[in-house]
């Protein structure tokens, strides 16, 4: 045995010696070199035809023209094509692979086929009619203001009680108020580009607001000063910041307008409103605290009257929800003590983009206002992360058995509450517009191509609705007979991708025209509607007080909150932003 | 041999590695003595292996804090493990025969030390299997280039120097041949000691340029002579004289565990009077180092000295502790003949002037990453998780179990049999 | 400050950014990340584990708070990355003046990353992963990094490779420089940041850093950065440089 | 590394790393093919069981090593150096030249019991060597050895044709399940193994004309065995503490039986066995 165990040994030596003389040993070092380079779970880049191709991004309402590279037709970067982009747009490619992404169709959290919430809808639909009752159909769309919008309002109007649902939003909550002061149907925007003082009272403007990318270039051409409890990011970057009281929006707005008419600062426009007089006696009572030094809100508000034109928008938070109706009316009529209403650099009119006429369809209703447990069956329209509704808003509305169904990007937004899910197409599947943004001061129209093929199961709600409704209605459909509309009315100029100069819209045949959309073209209308008055200082019924201001329930406007999983980048990666609606770690950067 | 292995055959057969005229506890004892530390072994492994198979996002390093406990335990480990090459130098270049009663013992904590550091640094870096293109891409102007060729050259070494150890075990040696190669190699340790003391020389203070040469750690970074920063020399000195420090203190902790006398007296005082005169050549020079890095160094860099000391919790303590508590204290107590022939006041000395090395590596790895170069940083904070704690303590274990085999069956203080006779004196 | 290439042959890429533009929205680091194929972070990564080739820091300068982009500074004397690495897998391109890491060759030692004075450098913590089929969306330019690697900003390589074929194509000989813009540049909404060879000295950027307004951080570390920052302000130049360098 | 390596460049620094880095392989490499062939070479000059024994004696206590001549009182208090191989030792040389040799005698003496037999030689492993006829030579154990291995369970000698070599293992006694190794007195062809009954165990055809310089003979068996018992009581009595092994001045029979627990030691011990 002893010996064996030698022989072993001597045998193990030997082999080991005579190794390093055979190839192996040095294969072995160069294959482990070659496999640490190249391990099998390592993503392989894609192979194929590198192209480029102009489009829109059209994850938000900023539009903004992108130039998106591919290998393969699958693109692989949006990189601005002329105008800036935001960090969301830069990885907007990446939402229809989001790990969060819904590709099948599901019923109560479970995978099912597509085709069974048509029928189930179809059969919801057939029992409000058999019922004859007050229940109604309604589709609550979370991306309101686009072609699409309007395609299902007009299918609404073919259905029984047919209803269509806009969610609160608080994003242009200034601009909507502003329009109201206006005479006629004149939508105000934000001239942000050549106003030159902005009041920004808890308006995120420095994070996704607006138009992001472009309001980031113009942030610096313009004074900022913001208003806002808490350190947020507007505050950061801001020239100057106000800490006010929590709740104080209104006061501060009320103390602004007071000095200005105190001072006599006010615009004339302001003093020939009709209710001048019943303003100035609403404002004594609106006054209050705010936490600044008296002089320091003097400053400010002779800055203002000096440094025009000069804005104030005051759209609210999204993390803590919209202001409450007075405060939105002092943000108006602010506007119009300050003289911006109307004005370029203020809130300048904006033209509609034209509709064919035969689009006329159901009212836009605001979903606070419809009566409680009035929808006997209710489709979300979720094109897009980033929609947040408090469910118990919608909830009051429903009726007892009433059936919710949605077509989302995905399945963890308000669309979780649905009991039929169906993916939706998303961003770069599918041909699609934007509304205008609130700081958009002319009416355009942008659309993005399809650029992949969306899931098997995907269906859009245009579609869905259009198949309940028994007709063929596709969104690409309705957005060539859109185009095919502002070609026939004959406004405005059309920007080819990659052009500088813009050709009237005349010079274009209407095939043209839209070939000339779908390849990343621009059309733009403005129109000088200089001279519009305000026809009021702050609409009818609104009082100013400075009662706190009720706790909103929270609700934002359509922003794409997550896009991409690369914008991990700045929430966790870096101390930049916090994550939508947590509160900021506080402290400095590392 | 037909028959079937009884367990008191067993442990006859185990009792026949030992060799004779020393006493060891009976197997199961020794087991016993073992099991922890191959449980402590087990989980260390497993921790490595968690980092090795997912990544080394299961330590708390990060890109701030680049290196961790396990540079920190390189460090010190092969800081330790330098009685190795020294007691080495002294016994065959400086014929310090005195040297002979430890010198096995050393080679064994030497190779625990170095393969205990080599085994930890695989798992640290990211891509271990890659480790040789060091050899094959080698930037010579890289400190770590320096360290891993003669860290590798000088594992090498005490490999090869271990061989006559294990080969005296009492089985081994009846086999003609290795006695023979045994017999041959012992007679040129004297080549190996000399090429061990050379690479030690250098990986030390390359462990030491490391740092200096960081000039973007204002910190750590030291003038120096040629390309070698002053750190280089300091890591050496240090070493040389905390190696028979610890020599001296793991032979005792051995004497305590074993319950038996393994060296004379007066070994303990001649590795205490070496330690403690070259502890204190490294103080003086410490010293004279650290007054030109404040006043000169780093002031050029833009750094006041006065802003390394104000990150809680490295303050001024540490430096003071550095250089007095564990520097000039130990260096007299280890130097002063009356102080050092109580054993254990030169135990304490000895223990105070291993601290000491270890701290200065501790500092010179975890203080020189904490502290902010960029005007707006913040003082980074670190803590080694659970994974990387486990990785040093399966080093840990590692060393304690191959030590204890070693003593266990084979030779490592050939002074032992002579004093179980009745400590004969030479 | 600049050195001169009289032949003008090679380029030395240096870029200036102006910190009073930036306002911190981090466009840079998304393009950037889908520029170099930097996958999306690690559940639990944070600012200092992260996976960042630029990295935008917010300082507090006492008033308005300053954001500051930082990514590889390119520095060109005694690069202390090259220096230091072990294996040679740090080179600083006589061609165009970039320090270049090449991924295939690193060990994930990460002396690298300490020798840093910039936190420039990154190392891979984990595997890098994509959601599902989100590698169909990697940018074929550049190759993905494996786990244990170090990686840094090297001027966008891919965009410079990809702008010399181009210019090899169009009939140009030789090595070079090569107009292209790295992906943050292109990217900067508020277009703080101007990119451009040093070595050309009818460059904006040449003329801009040789106006004197700019400055480097750390320059007491004497380690030649080419990338350049300004600021009208005292406090954020103080805040940015510290008080020796400012 | 090398030149055929993507990057290499011929650099003053990269000719002194890489010259000292390769000189210190080469010197290891170099140093250790050496120790290989000169163990090779020593295998060749039959040398290797010399040098193997020559390793093993230095591990031996101070105690076991004590010269020949200092065990009778000549070069008092000397250590034998060269491995108790007296043919090769300068010294014994010398001492021999001085007519120092001692005698070989007849009868035997009566040592603490013991009878120690003087018509024969005796090597320091408790061996004796007693020439026959024919130039054979009987080995066997002695009085001391016999005591201390008592009845073996069994010996294990080499078969007949086997070359013994001086101070190499002669053969094995096994007892109490473990073996202990028998130092072989003289070189020579094993011819014939004795069986237990027999007072020797082997026989051997050494060269001729039979060395003995290095076996002690006379005089010196008597010194050496006085030097042995005292090693004894020393070996056996140490760590436990147990009592000498004397009973009276006369040592035990059967140590195997006596201490079965401490025979391997103490019988390694007495041996030069390690």
């Amino acid at each position: 045995m002893g010996s064996s165990r030698r022989r072993l040994l001597q045998l193990a030596g030997g082999a080991g010696a005579g190794l390093i003389f055979t190839p192996a040993p040095w294969r072995l070092l160069g294959d482990s070199a070659i496999w640490t380079q190249n391990w099998s779970w390592l993503p392989k880049t894609p192979r194929g035809a590198l192209t480029s191709r102009a489009t829109h991004c059209t994850l938000c309402p900023a539009g903004c023209a992108v130039c998106a590279r591919s290998v393969g037709g699958i693109p692989t970067g949006l990189w601005p094509a002329g105008e800036p982009l935001c960090p969301a747009g830069f990885a907007g490619h990446h939402l229809a692979w989001h790990p969060q992404r819904l590709r099948e169709a599901r019923h109560d959290g479970s995978p099912d086929a597509a085709a069974n919430e048509v029928e189930a809808l179809r059969g919801r639909l057939e029992a409000i009619r058999a019922r004859r009752s007050r229940e109604c159909f309604a589709v609550l769309d979370l991306a309101p203001g686009r072609t699409a919008s309007l395609i299902h309002r007009r299918l609404l109007a073919r259905i029984d009680n047919g209803a269509y649902l806009e969610p609160p939003a608080i994003e242009g909550a200034t601009a909507r108020a502003v329009s109201a002061l206006l005479p006629g149907n004149v939508r105000a925007a934000l001239d942000l580009q050549r106003t030159k003082t902005l009041l920004s009272v808890g308006t995120p403007v420095a994070d996704g607001w607006g138009s992001p990318a472009r309001v980031t270039r113009a942030l610096r051409r313009f004074r900022l000063v913001h208003a806002e409890a808490q350190q947020s990011r507007a505050a950061d970057i801001a020239d100057e910041w106000l800490r006010i009281h929590p709740g104080s929006e209104t006061a501060l707005l009320a103390g602004i307008a007071g000095i200005l008419i105190e001072e006599g600062l006010e615009s004339p426009s302001a003093r020939r409103c009709p209710d001048y007089g019943e303003f100035r006696a609403a404002l004594r009572r609106a006054r209050g605290e705010t936490g600044l030094a008296p002089d320091r809100l003097r400053q400010l508000a002779r800055t203002l009257a000096r440094e025009q034109p000069a804005a104030v928008v005051a759209d609210g938070d999204p993390a803590n929800g919209p202001y409450a109706p007075e405060t939105q009316a002092a943000a108006a009529a602010l506007n119009v003590l300050l003289g911006a209403v109307g004005v370029p650099g203020g809130f300048a009119p904006r033209m509609e983009v034209p509709a064919p006429n035969e689009w006329a369809g159901v009212p836009v209703s605001a979903i606070e206002s419809l009566e409680d447990g009035s929808i006997g069956a209710l489709l979300i329209d979720e094109p897009l992360p980033g929609c947040s509704l408090p469910w118990t808003l919608v909830e009051r509305k429903l009726a007892k058995d009433a059936l919710v169904a949605a077509c989302a990007w995905s399945a963890v937004g308000v669309s979780r509450r649905a009991e039929w899910i169906v993916p939706a197409p998303v961003f770069l599947e599918t041909l699609q517009d934007t509304p205008p943004a609130p700081d958009a001061v002319e009416a355009s129209f942008r659309i993005s191509d399809a650029f992949l093929p969306p899931p098997p199961d995907a269906i859009d709600a245009v579609t869905l609705l259009a198949r309940l409704a028994g007709e063929e209605m596709a969104p690409a459909k309705a957005l060539e007979e859109r185009a095919a509309a502002i070609h026939a009315s004959g406004n405005g100029a059309l920007t080819k991708a990659g052009d500088a100069e813009a050709l009237p819209v005349t010079a274009l045949d209407s095939a043209e025209f839209w070939q000339s959309l779908k390849d990343g073209g621009e059309w733009r209308w403005s129109k000088e509607t200089g001279g519009v008055e305000p026809a009021r200082l702050f609409p009818p019924g609104a009082g100013l007080s400075v009662e706190p201001v009720r706790a909103a329930e929270r609700v934002s406007g359509w922003r794409p909150a997550g896009v991409s999983p690369l914008l991990a980048k700045l929430w966790q990666e870096s101390e930049l932003k916090e994550r939508p609606g947590a509160p900021r770690a506080g402290g400095s950067a590392s | 041999m037909t028959t079937a292995l009884t367990p008191s055959m067993l442990l006859q057969r185990e009792r026949e590695l030992i060799r004779r005229g020393v006493d060891r506890c009976p197997l199961p004892q020794f087991l016993m003595w073992t099991a922890p530390w191959f449980a402590l072994l087990v989980f260390g492994c497993y921790a490595a292996w968690l980092c090795l198979s997912q990544g080394l996002f299961h330590t708390n390093m990060d890109n701030q804090y680049a290196f961790g406990l396990w540079i920190f335990l390189d460090l010190a480990v092969i800081a330790l493990g330098a009685g190795a090459f020294f007691t080495g130098f002294l016994l065959y270049v400086a014929r310090k025969q005195e040297m002979k009663a430890v010198i096995n013992s050393a080679v064994v904590i030497g190779l625990v030390c170095y393969s205990g550091a080599v085994a930890v640094l695989m798992v640290d870096v990211g891509q271990p299997l890659r480790a040789w293109f060091t050899f094959w891409h080698p930037n010579v102007h890289s400190m770590l280039t320096e360290v891993t060729f003669c860290i590798t050259a000088y594992l090498t070494v005490l490999l090869i120097e271990y061989l006559p150890v294990a080969l005296k075990n009492r089985k081994l040696c009846r086999v003609t041949r290795y006695a023979v190669f045994e017999y041959e190699l012992h007679r040129l340790m004297v080549v190996f000691a000399l090429l061990g003391a050379f690479l030690s020389f250098f990986h030390q203070g390359s462990l030491g340029g490391l740092y200096g040469v960081l000039r973007g750690r204002p910190f750590a970074f030291r003038e120096g002579f040629g390309i070698w920063p002053s750190t280089f020399f300091l890591f050496i000195v240090s070493a040389a004289a905390v190696g028979p420090s610890f020599i001296a203190l793991t032979t005792w902790i051995t004497e305590k565990l074993s319950g038996h006398r393994l060296v004379e007296g007066r070994v303990y005082d001649t590795l205490a009077r070496i330690s403690g005169k070259i502890l204190l050549v490294y103080v003086a020079l410490k010293a004279a180092d650290t007054l030109v890095w404040m006043n000169a160094t780093a002031p050029a860099r833009g750094f006041a000295a006065r802003g390394f000391y104000e990150t809680q919790p490295f303050g001024t303590w540490i430096l003071l502790a550095e250089i007095g508590v564990f520097g000039l204290l130990p260096g007299w107590l280890l130097v002063s003949r009356r102080a050092r022939a109580s054993r254990a006041v030169l135990l304490c000395g000895a223990a105070l002037a291993c601290a000491g090395v270890a701290l200065n590596r501790f500092v010179m790895t975890i203080q020189t990453l904490a502290l902010p170069t960029l005007p707006f940083e913040r003082p980074a904070q670190y803590w080694p998780s659970w994974q990387e704690a486990g990785t040093f303590l399966a080093v840990i274990a590692f060393g304690v179990l191959v030590y204890s085999f070693s003593f266990r069956y084979l030779t490592l203080f050939p002074q032992e049999r002579e004093l179980a006779f009745g400590g004969e004196k030479e | 400050m600049i050195r001169k290439n009289a032949e003008g042959k090679h380029a030395r890429y240096g870029m200036l950014i102006d910190l009073d533009r930036c306002d911190g929205c981090g466009a840079c680091m998304v393009a950037c990340a889908v520029e170099n194929n930097i996958p999306p972070g690690r559940p639990g990564a944070n600012a200092r584990t992260g996976l960042n080739w630029i990295k935008v820091h917010r300082i507090e300068t006492g008033g308005r708070p300053a954001f500051l982009p930082i990514m590889c500074q390119q520095c060109e004397d005694e690069t202390p990355c090259v220096e230091v690495c072990p294996q040679n897998a740090v080179e600083l391109d006589p061609a165009t003046g970039v320090v270049g890491q090449i991924p295939q060759r690193c060990l994930g030692c990460r002396y690298c990353v300490t020798a840093c004075p910039y936190h420039a450098r990154v190392f891979n913590w984990g595997d890098p992963e994509w959601p599902a089929g989100m590698e169909k969306t990697l940018n074929p330019l550049v190759s993905p990094r494996m786990r244990g690697v170090v990686e840094k900003c090297n001027f966008c390589h891919g965009r410079w490779h990809a702008a010399r074929e181009k210019a090899a194509a169009d009939g140009s000989t030789g090595n070079g420089p090569v107009n292209y813009v790295p992906a943050c540049v292109e990217a900067c909404p508020a277009g703080a940041m101007a990119f451009g060879d040093l070595n050309d000295p009818d460059s904006a950027l040449t003329r801009a850093v040789a106006a004197g307004e700019a400055f480097r951080l750390l320059d007491l570390l004497q380690t030649g950065p080419k990338t350049f920052y300004k600021t009208a302000f005292a406090a954020v130049r103080k805040g940015v440089a510290g008080e020796r360098d400012a | 590394m090398f030149p055929w390596v993507y990057g290499f460049e011929w650099t003053a620094g990269r000719i002194v790393f890489l010259g000292i880095f390769f000189s210190v392989l080469l010197v290891m490499f170099l140093t250790v093919a050496f120790v290989f062939l000169k163990s090779a070479v020593h295998f060749r000059t039959g040398r290797a069981y010399f040098i193997q024994w020559k390793s093993l004696f230095h591990e031996l206590p101070r105690a076991s090593r004590a010269c020949r001549h200092a065990l009778t009182g000549h070069l008092p208090g000397r250590v034998c150096e060269g491995a108790f191989e007296c043919r090769e030792c300068s010294k014994h040389g010398e001492l021999l030249e001085q007519g120092r040799e001692a005698a070989i005698g007849a009868g035997a003496e009566e040592i603490m019991g013991m009878t120690v037999p003087l018509d024969r030689y005796y090597h320091r492993g408790h061996c004796w060597v007693k020439p026959l006829k024919k130039g054979l030579v009987a080995v066997g154990l002695d009085e001391l050895g016999r005591r201390l291995v008592g009845r073996p369970d069994a010996v294990e000698t080499p078969p007949p044709g086997t070359w013994l070599v001086a101070n190499s293992t002669a053969f094995w006694v096994k007892r109490n399940g473990t073996a202990v190794r028998v130092l072989a007195p003289v070189d020579g062809e094993v011819i014939a193994a004795g069986g237990p009954s027999d007072d020797w165990i082997l026989k051997v055809r050494p060269p001729a004309p039979l060395d003995t310089r290095h076996l002690l003979r006379g005089d010196e068996v008597r010194a050496w065995y006085r030097r042995e018992v005292e090693r004894l009581e020393l070996i056996a009595g140490r760590a436990d503490g147990a009592p000498a092994l004397a009973d009276g001045g006369e040592l035990c029979a059967d140590l195997g039986e006596a201490f079965p627990e401490r025979w391997d030691a103490v019988c390694g011990e007495m041996l030069l066995d390690t």
